[in-house]
């Protein structure tokens, strides 16, 4: 039944596929690419990776989209149409199905999923499986694997967003408008939403409990799918929200733009700077058993302070990227 | 704490946890002078692990402790020891140089956004190079790139942003593509570090998906190390570019892409694929050769002066793959030895380019004739670095291009035709530094053209090391030649 | 059914092919960064697909002892790396958008290639 | 001072000179005086070193090592000796002759004139006294490079064609020839230093051949048949830079490098056995008259002059190609006694150009009245070249026939005998010409007007040097005749 489900699901990702490529919509397509996403996150739920799923909703289809709809109020909703242009391209064509074929010839000689004697199942994962109870001794080997077995990649990873969010920052942070806008009409623009009373008092009351359910994930990804990442990005939307209600000027009051760019640097700071009092400790650098008598317990410790570092690096950088889109003004 | 056993990771978190405190800093000339320091901490850490490998053998640093393959491991050898004194070092000098010239057109502003994105492409590029994990090698390799993609943003010229977005495009789908043939590999291994795979793949039956691994992991790098005829994102990219950070960039961001294609095809596929010996000949021996001959006859036609070095440094990186894909040990020393002694040409070229730029204001060929009357210490270090780049004997680019032309004439028959291809790509190179020179030289001033005089002395200085380090490892080659003959032999150890 | 056990693959390879068909044929820059995410979301598919172990449940231990059969974690944890290196490419790369539609009024990649030429 | 250090300032002298002139460019006269003084330090730095090596002492320097055992380093044997000496006297001679050129034409970019000119001595010097192949390679680029600016000195559209044609091939046949006959040499010998008896011992006949192909027509500078082409090029230069390419450094390293080569890269005995060294003779041969059969149909003076460098020049490579003793030693002497006859007509054509503007040959009729001394000393010079005594030349030609004989190619005694009639054709007719022909009606002007002092001071001290190479020998045969033994 899960399979036929599965085959079902695979199919209609490519349908969208092939709908979002063909629409000349860009709005359209942005909406099209989202529900991929969420098409994506329960492949991912039906295949055992709970962390990945929610990660993938959380990001492809809600970050992800709210940054394509900012990008496009500030371009073009729709695909310039040119005279015969909807005909197929040939040469992008053969690149891509020269690539397609290839790997679809190498499918054959793949592992059938699910077998449980493919190699990936024979080595390295099962040494995770097995060590994680004593070791680090959390009940989700995800996160044991993703914060200490290769917490140097989760590490590698916050810089990868740190550098996203300074990136736009130097990009867009600089020049705020090209078109001159009257106070007021920059007011009125952001106050949109603030008059339609149903949905203001009800996304009011949303925002404290979105805050609180992203701390539940942050503190409890030990135990259950989630952890710093899926927070941050959590949190971030709870304040978006806030912004989207209240406007853009509440929401920067509310958290203000010196404190986001201090919560882009610090949360990486905290990460590495876990690492580097590990080796002060005398272990390698993210050796967090160094960090406590038990070895065990100093995992806890560590993996605590480093999910809250990548919490607060998301949120902040998610934030940053929000505002540095939101104050440009449409031409 | 003994600092010695974890030079490894500090060469990473040196600069990448400096990053996050630069793009705090509100202070003009604060973020660069932060950036500088941290750089040149670097290069010290490189040339103190440099030192230890070359006393002591590789060296292995196991992250949080755990072992590897369970844990991620940091393995430096004489291979990437040499690239990291490559990375830092040309990532110190150009940000020496680079003061006024970035000031110029980087502005206060944005300087400490700017500065930290240059500290992550150190650190990313380090990462590449001296991790010994594939998955963690993607991580690096995208610090690397995003921060490079938002240090050529930086530039005023609009031109810029469409450089940035092409070679994010392509930079993208390279890192994917090698992230597609590590999925593929893992998947028939079970492990993701490089030394446990090497082993693995021996015993791996089906080898349909390895082989389509090492053609998309061949792929994907050689997208980012632009190698002919991929290689169409790197001269608008290094054209548009901020100078100094030109000066950066063309001397070591293909360099770690091309370190790990050579590391991936050499230790992980050789060994152990049959026939791939004549896979990686046949295919690199004719992209090379069409590298360098038609990266440099373009190069001859090409009026900007920043994008003529650009398709030079293409031709170069056709030496280097010729080096790799000629598969012996004298080849191999060349391609090495190359790519430290490119770096040192082509970031004493661009420097000199931005010095011409921060006077005269344009890289234009035709602006910049007769400028070798004001400007007589930049240009005589441009002829002194173009020579080096032809590969007149006594500069650093001589002695690459010996190693390759007698790995060449050990190969046979066909030795000699590439043999001769080389020097005909030498030849262009002549003609397209003759050019400049004959523009600079002998030709006046165009009518109303910007009053020139020569560039601050702080760039003239940092120039003319660099400039003079061309001499100097064109004759001194104990280092240069000791860590790429070392690397090599290591690399072909069980290869060949 | 041996037929449909490498299905996820050979979606995996046709979802490649679209993506890299969009990125690299279509000139609307916006356009062409929505190819790229799904290019990277068919390689999210092929991790993914090799965790799963006919039986197991997401790798989250139920007891104190782990006893059970579990999905492969490793290659999770990859993709949940991957998936934010997609968002932060996506991130900057809309950014670089936004300011080439700024400068040259148009995102239209074969427009801003004739405006270049003529300057 | 010992050898090593006079090696040492010998080439930095003319280096501090270039410096000196280029601070006192604002002030002619100090700047003349500069090169002057550079010019006569250097002369007796490199002549006393003569004794020593005529004695059969070697003095070596090594400067520094690279990779694979290359280096940069000096040794000086009697050719190098030779055409050092040579280089550093007719230095004096030029730089006396370019003063009263350069201001009688008013020429502009003096200094940098004098500053190239200066960098060029200074390579010549490297290639004279180079111990192995690497190092005759950087200096033979360096003399390329510094004499570019030098051919290209007027700077118009027409003279910097031509320059970039000499530019092009002498750089492209290097880079594309010489220098992979050299890794190749390299390849087989696993060493580049110049060895008595040679290093390619162990090579095959036809790879022998093929690898002199290369050298001979990699070292563009000895101009052989097809890749002469950038010597008439190069005419387009004034007049001293004339003498310089064509007496003094340029065209000299070119054949002083072949003789090197073959002398002690290859070794007389490896060329002979192998017989490879056989085609060398008739490419070289057929030059020699082709180019005096072009020379004669050439009515521009330099133009003429520069064929008939091209046909002396493969006179030289003739001899290094008969690989007999006597070959060697009339090689190396040519190399001499044609510089002092090359020089002396070059001076001339110069001078006339300076005091009547006139170039082509036709429009000298009648002038050896008004240009009485210029055109006996420019007979003095033809009559050497074409080598009857009493003049230098004379000795050059007696030894190349005489190693002919020895190494029984008649075709080589044919060529030689030809061309020397050819030569009193298209040299002797020019003397001739002005002194016995009635001018062109009203084109003469009246009573004697000869060109700047100082031209003629050059002029008569090269004219002396032709006979003092004739009487004087016997120190320049003592010195060719420990080559081919070495």
């Amino acid at each position: 039944m899960t399979l036929v489900f599965g085959v079902f699901l695979l199919t209609l990702l490519v349908i969208v596929a092939v709908a979002i490529v063909r629409s000349t919509n860009l709005f359209a397509a942005v909406m099209l690419s989202g529900i991929f996403s969420l098409l994506m996150a329960v492949n991912f739920f039906l295949l055992d990776a709970a962390d990945v799923a929610l990660t993938e909703a959380a990001v492809g289809a809600g970050v992800a989209t709210v940054l394509f709809l900012s990008a496009l109020a500030l371009t073009a909703e729709h695909e310039q149409v040119r005279p015969g242009g909807a005909a197929l391209q040939w040469l992008p064509l053969v690149v891509a199905f020269a690539t397609g074929g290839l790997l679809i010839y190498a499918t054959f000689q793949n592992p059938v999923i699910g077998d449980p004697n493919a190699p990936v199942h024979q080595h390295v994962a099962p040494w995770y499986l097995e060590n994680t109870p004593e070791l680090i001794d959390i009940p989700n080997v995800v996160t044991a694997v993703l914060g200490s077995f290769r917490g140097f990649d989760t590490l590698g990873e916050v810089f990868v967003v740190f550098t996203a969010g300074i990136g736009v920052l130097s990009i867009l942070g600089l020049r705020h408008t090209l078109v001159e806008m009257t106070s007021a009409e920059i007011d009125a623009r952001q106050r949109s939403l603030r008059h339609h009373l149903i949905p203001r008092v009800v996304g009011r009351g949303m925002v404290p409990f979105i805050l609180l359910f992203a701390l539940y994930v942050q503190f409890h990804g030990e135990y259950s799918p989630g952890g710093g990442f899926q927070a941050g990005a959590i949190a971030a939307a709870a304040i978006i929200l806030y912004s989207l209600l209240e406007g853009d000027d509440r929401g920067r009051a509310l958290v203000p733009e010196w404190l986001l760019q201090i919560m882009v640097a610090s949360g990486a700071l905290l990460f590495g700077g876990v690492g580097v009092v590990c080796m002060l400790l005398g272990g390698s650098f993210l050796d967090y058993s160094v960090l406590a008598e038990v070895p065990s317990e100093g995992q806890h410790l560590g993996l605590l302070l480093i999910e809250l570092g990548v919490g607060i690096t998301v949120s902040g950088v998610l934030l940053t990227v929000f505002h540095a889109f939101a104050r440009r003004a449409s031409r | 704490m003994n600092l010695d056993a974890h030079l490894p990771i500090l060469q990473i978190i040196v600069p990448l946890m400096t990053a996050p405190v630069v793009s705090l800093l509100r202070v003009p000339s604060l973020p660069w002078a932060a950036a500088t320091v941290t750089s040149g901490l670097a290069f010290a850490v490189a040339v103190t692990l440099t030192g230890q490998v070359l006393a002591g053998g590789p060296m292995s640093y196991a992250l949080g402790g755990w072992v590897p393959p369970y844990g991620i491991e940091l393995y430096v050898d004489h291979f990437s020891a040499l690239l990291l004194l490559i990375i830092t070092g040309a990532s110190t000098v150009a940000l020496a140089f680079g003061k006024a010239s970035l000031d110029q057109e980087v502005g206060h502003e944005r300087a400490p956004m700017f500065y930290a994105a240059w500290l992550l492409v150190v650190a990313g590029l380090c990462g590449i190079v001296a991790t010994g994990d594939a998955f963690n090698l993607f991580v690096f390799l995208e610090i690397s790139s995003l921060a490079t993609y938002v240090l050529i943003a930086s530039a005023p010229d609009r031109r810029a942003l469409m450089a940035t977005f092409r070679y994010l495009i392509l930079g993208t789908v390279g890192a994917t593509f090698y992230l597609i043939g590590v999925g593929l590999i893992y998947m028939m291994t079970g492990t993701l570090n490089l030394a446990d795979m090497t082993d693995r793949i021996a015993e791996v039956g089906e080898l349909r998906p390895v082989l389509v691994a090492a053609g998309f992991i061949t792929v994907g790098l050689a997208l980012k190390a632009a190698m002919f005829p991929l290689h169409a994102w790197m001269p608008n990219a290094y054209t548009f570019a901020p100078h100094a950070a030109t000066a950066f960039l063309a001397a070591c961001s293909t360099k770690a892409a091309i370190y790990v294609l050579i590391r991936f095809d050499l230790t992980v596929f050789l060994p152990h694929l049959s026939d791939h010996a004549e896979q990686v000949s046949g295919f690199f021996i004719p992209l090379a050769v069409l590298a360098f001959l038609i990266g440099s006859a373009v190069a001859v036609f090409e009026r900007n002066l920043k994008r003529m070095l650009g398709y030079s440094s293409v031709a170069q990186i056709g030496y280097i793959l010729l080096g790799l894909a000629l598969l012996s040990p004298l080849a191999l020393t060349g391609a090495i030895v190359h790519l430290f002694n490119h770096a040192l040409m082509k970031s004493a070229l661009f420097m000199a380019v931005a010095c011409l730029a921060f006077r005269a204001g344009s890289v234009q060929l035709p602006d910049l004739a007769g400028c070798g009357r004001a400007m007589p210490l930049t240009m005589g270090a441009f002829v002194l670095a173009g020579l080096s780049m032809i590969g007149v004997p006594l500069t650093a680019g001589f002695v690459s291009k010996w190693y390759l032309i007698l790995a060449c004439l050990e190969y046979g028959p066909l030795g000699y035709v590439l043999a001769g291809g080389i020097l005909v790509s030498s030849l262009l190179a002549v003609a397209y530094v003759w050019k400049v020179v004959e523009a600079a030289y002998f030709q006046p001033r165009p009518e109303g053209a910007r009053e020139l005089r020569e560039a601050p002395p702080a760039m003239l200085a940092v120039l003319w090391l660099v400039a003079l380090g061309n001499v100097w490892f064109g004759i001194d080659t104990d280092l240069t030649l000791g860590l790429a003959e070392q690397a090599a032999a290591t690399l072909l150890g069980d290869g060949s | 059914m041996e037929f449909l056990a490498l299905y996820n693959y050979w979606v995996f390879a046709v979802l490649l092919l679209i993506g890299l068909y969009a990125v690299v044929a279509k000139v609307n820059l916006v356009k062409r960064l929505i190819g790229l995410s799904i290019f990277q979301g068919a390689v999210f598919l092929l991790y993914i697909s090799m965790d799963k172990v006919e039986g197991g449940t997401a790798p989250i231990f139920q007891t104190a002892d782990g006893a059970g059969v579990f999905s492969n974690p490793l290659p999770q944890v990859l993709i949940l790396t991957a998936i934010v290196v997609g968002i932060a490419t996506t991130a900057l790369g809309l950014a670089v958008v936004v300011r080439i539609r700024e400068e040259y009024g148009t995102v239209e990649e074969d427009v801003i290639e004739d405006m270049d030429a003529d300057s | 001072m010992s050898p090593e250090t006079t090696i040492v300032a010998a080439l930095v002298t003319p280096l501090i000179g270039a410096v000196g002139i280029a601070l006192t460019g604002r002030l002619p006269n100090l700047r003349e005086s500069v090169t002057l003084v550079t010019a006569g330090v250097l002369a007796v730095l490199v002549w006393s070193l003569v004794p020593q090596v005529m004695a059969g002492a070697r003095p070596e320097l090594l400067v520094t090592t690279m990779l694979g055992g290359l280096s940069i380093a000096f040794e000086i044997e009697p050719l190098g000796m030779l055409f050092g000496a040579l280089a550093a006297s007719l230095w004096i001679v030029n730089s006396i002759y370019s003063i009263g050129y350069m201001r009688g034409n008013d020429e502009k970019h003096q200094t940098r004139f004098y500053v190239c000119f200066a960098i060029a001595i200074f390579a010549a010097l490297g290639v004279a006294f180079a111990g192995n192949l690497l190092t005759l390679f950087v200096f033979y680029e360096v003399l390329t490079i510094s004499t570019y600016p030098l051919v290209s000195h007027k700077g118009d559209p027409a003279t910097v064609r031509s320059a970039r044609v000499y530019l092009g091939i002498l750089l492209s046949t290097s880079i594309g020839l010489l220098l992979p006959a050299m890794i190749w040499t390299y390849a087989e010998a696993g060493t580049l230093d110049f060895t008595a008896g040679g290093i390619l011992g162990d090579v095959a006949g036809p790879a022998l051949g093929v690898l002199l192909g290369l050298y001979a027509f990699g070292i563009g500078k000895a101009a052989l048949m097809p890749v002469h082409r950038w010597l008439p090029s190069a005419m387009v230069a004034p007049t001293p830079v004339s003498a310089l390419l064509h007496a003094v450094a340029v065209v000299k390293a070119g054949v002083f490098t072949v003789l090197k080569v073959v002398v002690y890269v290859f070794g007389l005995d490896t060329l002979t056995e192998a017989g490879a060294q056989q085609w060398l003779v008739w490419v070289s041969g057929g030059t020699v008259v082709l180019a005096s059969l072009i020379a004669m149909t050439k009515d521009n003076l330099k133009a003429r002059l520069a064929y008939s460098t091209v046909s002396q020049l493969s006179y030289i490579v003739l001899g290094a190609a008969l690989a007999t003793a006597s070959g060697v030693i009339g090689a190396a002497m040519h190399i001499a006694t044609h510089a002092a006859g090359k020089i002396t007509l070059f001076f001339c054509a110069g001078a006339i150009y300076t005091a009547l503007h006139r170039t082509e040959v036709s429009e000298l009729r009648g002038l050896g009245r008004t240009m009485p001394f210029t055109f006996a000393a420019f007979t003095v010079g033809a009559i050497s070249i074409i080598g009857l005594p009493p003049f230098g030349g004379a000795w050059s030609k007696w030894f190349l026939t005489l190693g002919a004989l020895e190494a029984g190619e008649l075709f080589a005694v044919a060529v030689l005998m030809v061309s020397s009639l050819l030569n009193i054709v298209y040299l002797l007719q020019i003397p001739l010409l002005a002194f016995f022909r009635a001018p062109a009606s009203g084109s003469v002007p009246e009573g004697v007007q000869e060109a700047p002092l100082p031209c003629l001071i050059a002029i008569g001290i090269t004219s002396l040097l032709c006979v003092v190479l004739f009487f004087g020998a016997d120190p320049l045969y003592e010195l060719t005749r420990l080559l081919p033994s070495s």
